[in-house]
């Protein structure tokens, strides 16, 4: 796997927006969490406090054109891949002028101008759907990559092999990225994975395969930005393992009780903006960050003050269904 | 009789079935530490230890696989899918295993595995956490089907489940597992394969399953207020369906509606409305209605979920046109 | 017009949509350097080569999976999936995905795939490579699917399919590859959704899926003989359902059977009943009869398989039922 | 993995046994294809002719308690197993007598009596299959084993990777048998698997896996009796990858075409009935061996004259199935 060579690193100005957009994430779940106590939800939502570097640094140097299949918990793939703050929560709160209109919801957000199609509720879905997407690229000969990010549980599917080894076999421009926060919903990762390192695996499809520490947003863009050059110059698939931690739980239906006090402290101390913001500050300046604080800030308020006083959608029939179904019901 | 919601009722089911017989096994997707996401698992690992109630990874396919073969080497096995809609995922294992061995092998084996699962919308879950792919396993030689209603026969279908030499899938739904109900304080087991008249009426007779039972039940509180007494039969098992007691009410009201809140197209309503025809046609004096999800994706925001998925208006409406 | 094979129609609709269009791509298991164990694939490796004909590991999950995101992707991807036994493997990929985004998406996306796959018993191959899971794919919104019985419609039907936007399942039948008939030269498209009429007959309407229109053929014109006229129609496409042309034919023989080779029980004669009940309720003389599978497992014994299948004799009991 | 010791070697009659089954699997297979020449069989027939050192060795340890699953292709695996040559002729044609009663046929080969549960001619189902049985075993807390053999192709399939997963995760007693024959119907290995070693990918669930020559049956027996003292000690599964080569064609419906010749001859060189034969002639000498190939022949043909005149079964409605419909139609 790559050498982590200064040549993947990122720009000061891609290391502010990915410290930026980490902010975005990070205050939109917390509006979220907020919304939710005060009952204004709908539905579960799955949050990704404490894995923003993964998301947000993993689709930094993606263009619009590369596709990125996501997860149920996807708020940080969204934000990374461009879509509007205001689309995004306008669409979690069923609004007409959601990316989806309203009807896809917090899980499945999708945005075809900026590649993401999309998030995905049935685990494991997104790395088939990428490898799919890569097909698509390679057939029609474009130097475009498929990315899907999932995780530790959904490596343990069966598409999780089939489409590893169909991605290697016919050297596919996908990038799995393996999202590996410990859990999959209250199911510790060693009650559901018979190995501990799970990147081993990439070795069963002769393809590169490393685990990185997924808290370091400039190590995660590194070692992806490698994956994706791979990709892009026709060499095939690789695994990137990103080690990370949901700070608070599996989503907003959480009851807890199934982590320990302690695994959770010692992950509250590797949070990745509080880490991002160290290396940044001794760069810029605490000033810069401030700001780039603020205007995060600014644009979650404003896309909940504007999302939320959107009107819903009407129901409209959709031609493709069976038409005389529908008519009739 | 005692009181308890519908998922405790389930939870209790599966405590005396476990210490009835040391070799019923659960196993799922969180189903053990945390006792299940809808805590119809709760407490049992730590009553029957980690051998028999187990967590798994993400594998249905294979786990349905598992609890087919692990039936047939002679334990029981029940399984929890977290939610319907990954039913597709068990499907293989089903209709190309389950359903097949007993029979072709000559009565060789026997499956007593059982499937549990919830389904069903109205809580804004989205297109992949929503549906009732009721029809897909109802389809399935071989299998039984159920679907409780109640806390009563969530308690005594679950058990009956378990003890039954077959392969059981128990379709249970997520808006029902708050509804409180009396439940027998012991036994209390439901032979599969029978209806059970919700409400008695002259008028019509309305056949529902799973959730839309209550939602029939309201219709037909509404509708008595019209002049229209709905007969309301919950019909509790989905295969072996219960041909008798449907032929029996429609023999009396002669105007039949069926509420399933699958996709209408292909769905398990229209083999009630099918059977209901072949079997009570010189009975019947209109079409039998049929009221289920419009056959689309089920969307999320509110007002779109609501208009898609099948409610107390529209089982009004397809009584009065039955009745027309 | 030639005449061709069913198999050789179908390889001729695939040469000339690749011709047509270079997003056109075939994947599948055994269809490149052999051709396909039905054949219909053959030379096409040759012709166009390994990127638009590709072998593929056995993962009918993640291969139906990828169709989809191919297809979103700005390709036409046309998967073989080698048995409709296995379309259970499929149905995650169709129930929650090829079915969902173009709606739930708000038309971000549309999914032009093709599923190719055949059905059907009656060659001894046993309980899972036998069966008519036709419900199975029909039940699911946002697909369409169409089932040829002659090599016109296999030619036609395919081309139509591999231009739709949206994901269409196109269900062959093994006993069918080998039938001769009449193709068009070129064009021939066939829209999808449109019944034909095979044979006009004013005494009773006759509804039939792929290789039972032939047997239902059979059927009538032995019932002919007993001075019955039975009016054949082919539905071609399961969904969408053609509703007018058989709306039109019950109003002329007001007597109805419904033949599928797949299981009766939640089927998609089921499907088909009830239609006819709710759409053609008063013209109808008696009730419709439902041909199709017994409901269990397919054995292999031929005079346990044959009893099984639905065959000409089931047909002409039904009419005879019907006509009562 | 195991170090072949000669602890683990068959006895000398352990050993004839395996040959004198190898021998009934070949002239069975032969008769089968003759008839099949002659327009008598019914449906496709999959020959394992050349793999039989496989299916034979590798179950000849096994107690009839053991639950095996096999393939589409598992000749060598109901006679390894000790079913009896007339029941499974009489299935293949379709008899009352047959060991399901005509109702399996040729793929779906089952007897409780000697541990087969079953054939199967969905691929891969044999992997889950064989782990629940396990599971159950563990659960009654026996020392039996659950086997299951399966094909490169099945290897590629999803359920394959789940399975293993919580067969190791659960160190379950099962043991995984490779039957590597180079094909997956007429797709050669390299075009539908991305590694050319598939034991590798025993790493990836914490397990040993292991290569092996599997035309050599003591080289079989050997590794497998290691790996099945393993899961009788309750230390989990194994891998064990046998290369071989089908000498036939996937099927009685191979229209050929796509195995080279030189391939073929290659392969014909390392039949493993005429290598066993050598090894046996040395220590027994060469009229032992034609004893027993007469036996076998002889078994052989019994069981297709008495099966061929046993009578067909007669339909019986199934009650486990929904008795309205069977009643109706
Ligand atoms: C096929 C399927 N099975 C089960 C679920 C229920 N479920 C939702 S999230 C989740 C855990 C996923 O774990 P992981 O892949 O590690 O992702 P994480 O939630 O940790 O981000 C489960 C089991 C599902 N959505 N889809
Ligand atoms: C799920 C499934 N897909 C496809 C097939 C068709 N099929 C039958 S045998 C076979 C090849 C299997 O290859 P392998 O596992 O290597 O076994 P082998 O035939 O070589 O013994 C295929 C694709 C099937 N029976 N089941
Ligand atoms: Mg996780
Ligand atoms: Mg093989």
């Amino acid at each position: 796997m790559p050498d982590p060579s200064l040549a993947n690193a990122p720009s000061i100005e891609e290391h502010l927006e990915i410290f930026r957009k980490m902010v975005v994430v990070r205050r939109l779940e917390e509006a979220l969490r907020e919304m939710h106590r005060q009952g204004k939800t709908r539905g579960p939502i799955h949050c990704c406090d404490g894995q923003e570097a993964v998301g947000v640094a993993a689709t930094a140097m993606l263009r619009p054109t590369d596709l990125l299949t996501s997860t149920h918990r996807g708020h940080a793939n969204y934000v990374g891949k461009g879509l509007s703050t205001r689309a995004i929560v306008a669409e979690i709160f069923g609004r007409a002028t959601g990316c989806c209109g309203g009807r896809a919801g917090h899980m499945l957000v999708a945005d075809i101008d900026h590649g993401l199609i999309g998030g995905n509720a049935i685990v494991g879905a997104g790395i088939p759907a990428a490898t799919g997407m890569a097909a698509a690229i390679q057939l029609k000969k474009l130097d475009d990559v498929a990315m899907c990010i999932f995780g530790d549980g959904a490596a343990q599917t069966g598409i999780c092999h089939e489409a590893m080894n169909i991605a290697a076999l016919w050297a596919l421009p996908v990038v799995f990225v393996l999202e590996h926060n410990a859990y999959g919903l209250t199911v510790a990762a060693e009650k559901q994975s018979s190995i501990e390192t799970l990147s081993v695996r990439a070795a069963g499809y002769g393809m590169p395969g490393v685990t990185i520490d997924g808290n370091d947003a400039v190590v995660v863009y590194r070692t992806i930005a490698d994956a994706v050059a791979r990709a892009r110059r026709g060499e095939g698939p690789s695994l990137v393992e990103c080690r990370t931690y949901r700070m608070t739980g599996f989503s907003t239906s959480d009851m807890g009780g199934y982590q320990s006090a302690d695994e959770m402290a010692a992950w509250a101390d590797k949070d990745p903006i509080r880490r991002t913001w160290d290396v940044l500050a001794a760069e810029v300046g605490a000033a810069r960050l401030d700001a780039l604080t603020a205007e995060a800030e600014a644009e979650v308020r404003d896309a909940f003050e504007t999302a939320l006083s959107d009107p819903f959608p009407v129901f409209e029939p959709h031609p493709a269904s069976n038409p005389h179904s529908v008519a009739l019901s | 009789m005692t009181s308890l919601r519908y998922a405790e009722a389930l939870n209790r089911a599966l405590r005396e079935e476990m210490t009835r017989d040391p070799m019923v096994w659960l196993f799922g997707e969180d189903i053990a530490t945390y006792g299940g996401v809808f805590k119809v698992t709760k407490d049992l690992l730590g009553e029957f230890g980690p051998g028999r109630v187990r967590d798994t990874p993400i594998s249905e396919q294979t786990l349905t696989a598992m609890a087919v073969t692990a039936a047939m080497a002679g334990t029981r096995p029940v399984l929890e899918i977290m939610y319907a809609d990954f039913l597709p995922l068990s499907i293989d294992a089903l209709v190309n295993q389950a359903g097949v061995f007993d029979y072709i092998w000559g009565g060789q084996v026997s499956i007593p595995m059982v499937l549990r699962t919830q389904g069903g919308g109205g809580a804004g879950a989205g297109a992949q956490h929503s549906k009732s792919l009721d029809a897909f396993v109802a389809h399935i030689p071989g299998l039984k089907v159920v679907a409780p209603a109640t806390p009563a026969d969530a308690y005594g279908l679950l058990k009956a489940a378990i003890r039954d030499p077959n392969p059981v899938i128990v379709l249970e739904h997520k808006l029902l597992y708050n509804l409180r109900g009396e439940v027998p304080e012991d036994g209390g087991l439901i032979e599969i394969g029978r209806a059970r008249t919700a409400r008695e009426g002259r008028d019509v007779s309305i056949f529902a399953t799973s959730r839309m039972v209550h939602l029939s039940l309201e219709a037909a509180e509404k509708l008595a207020a019209e002049g229209i007494e709905a007969e309301v039969i919950d019909l509790r098992s989905l295969r072996p369906l219960d041909v008798g007691a449907i032929v029996a009410s429609v023999a009396k009201t002669h105007h039949a509606v069926v509420v399933n809140e699958g996709w209408r197209f292909c769905g398990y309503g229209a083999e009630l409305s099918a059977t209901i025809m072949e079997q009570a046609f010189d009975d019947l004096d209109a079409p039998v209605e049929r009221v289920g999800a419009m056959d689309v994706a089920i969307p999320y925001s509110e007002p779109l979920e609501k208009t898609v998925l099948p409610d107390v208006e529209a089982i009004m409406a397809a009584v009065r046109r039955a009745r027309r």
